[in-house]
């Protein structure tokens, strides 16, 4: 038991969106990364993000930028579990 | 309740009439459409390109339902939003708000425009003379959304 | 501004359309329907007669427009109001107004609305199992429409 | 000049409307009448129609009645005029 805890713990995969001017800055829309053992929640997630430097660092950095996970909005403390759908976007210019 | 997502047009009459079809307890219907304008910021605006989150958006907008029929006398609404690439007199959203009494019909349907503009994932870029750019959000969006907070 | 009493029915999309025509500025369309119920004051009714007053009905639409004209950015707004005899879930009144901005268009639609019901000369009868009955005004109508005087 | 003046005042008339439950009440939509010396506002008209008694007593006595001069909305000091056209009519229930 605990030793399936730990596997699935160290497999744990996530997509992570990107839309709108965020999507075009990095260039990408979509990806699926394994869960690094330090990322908990969405402020974690962006620090690792912004570690790869470049546009990614730039354009994260925005204090702009939102997120969501699983289609809901999501605040920087919010949790992150393996499975999860997580999106990064600007503030939405909808209607 | 209905929320649709498409590139279609649609037909104001048609929706309301679908919306109000078999409820004769309805005695106000409040509409709103929003509408491509030619100008945004100053610069004459040849076409518009919206994006948005599938799945998320659809959620997020009946969220915002649920939250209006909670807080006014609310028989059905309907909220239409338009995605792909739009030009200058297009129409872009509809929400549509049936109930007995006028009052709650336009509070409601102005609460869920309010909320759309602000929580759905929706992203409009433009194609102007100098090039494409992605529309900034409002500040004043946000205040407008942020008065209801106030009220009720 | 167009201001219209007729015993015809109308298409709230043609009359949006019509009242949009060739202004690429507007942004914002607001529309209200006021439709016919099948119980009032607690009594289902059969139909409905609609009385006005020909000439001063029109004048004070127009006057009504006017003031909302004066009090919020409005590009355009329209009035078509029903006479004659109507039944339930028939269409009774529409109000139309299209602005820059949606905060703007959906001010004017209801004070238009509100003031209307106040001040338009327009009276309706009611054919219930009891027998005809002329409605009474209700007091919540003039509470709906003095609150516009707290405002602006 | 002034021979014609009183010409006019004495021959003043005036066109009177009924709406709606008055109408239906008092049997008639409209009437012209000769304005009496004594009638220069709403509120003498209205006595001068009430002193008719019966159903005119009954419904012109009732405190919601609305009076309009010439198709705008008028109160009880309002001037009325030779030509003018003059309507009472119970609180409007349109919309």
């Amino acid at each position: 038991m605990a030793r399936d805890g730990v596997e699935r713990i160290i497999n744990a995969m996530i997509t992570v969106l990107y839309f709108a001017r965020l999507r075009e800055a990095l260039g990408t829309g979509s990806e699926t990364i394994k869960l690094p053992a330090d990322v908990s929640n969405i402020d974690n997630l962006r620090a690792h993000l912004i570690a790869r430097g470049g546009v990614w660092a730039d354009e994260l950095q925005k204090t702009a930028i939102r997120a969501a996970i699983n289609q809901s909005m999501a605040s920087g403390d919010s949790a992150i579990a393996d499975g999860d759908e997580v999106a990064f976007f600007p503030p939405v210019t909808g209607g | 309740m209905t929320v649709r997502i498409q590139t279609a047009d649609f037909d104001v009459s048609a929706e309301i009439a679908g919306l109000r079809r078999g409820n004769a307890k309805i005695g106000a219907v409040a509409s709103f459409v929003g509408v491509v304008r030619d100008v945004n910021d100053g610069d004459p605006v040849a076409e518009m390109t919206l994006e948005h989150y599938p799945g998320m958006t659809e959620h997020s907008i009946e969220e915002i339902i649920a939250q209006a029929r909670g807080r006014w006398q609310v028989i059905d609404a309907l909220v239409v939003h338009r995605i792909g690439t739009l030009r200058p007199a297009d129409q872009i959203v509809l929400v549509v708000v049936t109930s007995g009494h006028r009052g709650d019909a336009f509070a409601a349907c102005e609460f869920i425009m309010d909320y759309l503009k602000t929580r759905a994932p929706f992203w409009k870029k433009e194609s102007t003379a100098k090039g494409e750019r992605w529309v900034d959000a409002r500040a004043s969006d946000d205040v407008a959304a942020e008065r209801w907070r106030l009220k009720g």
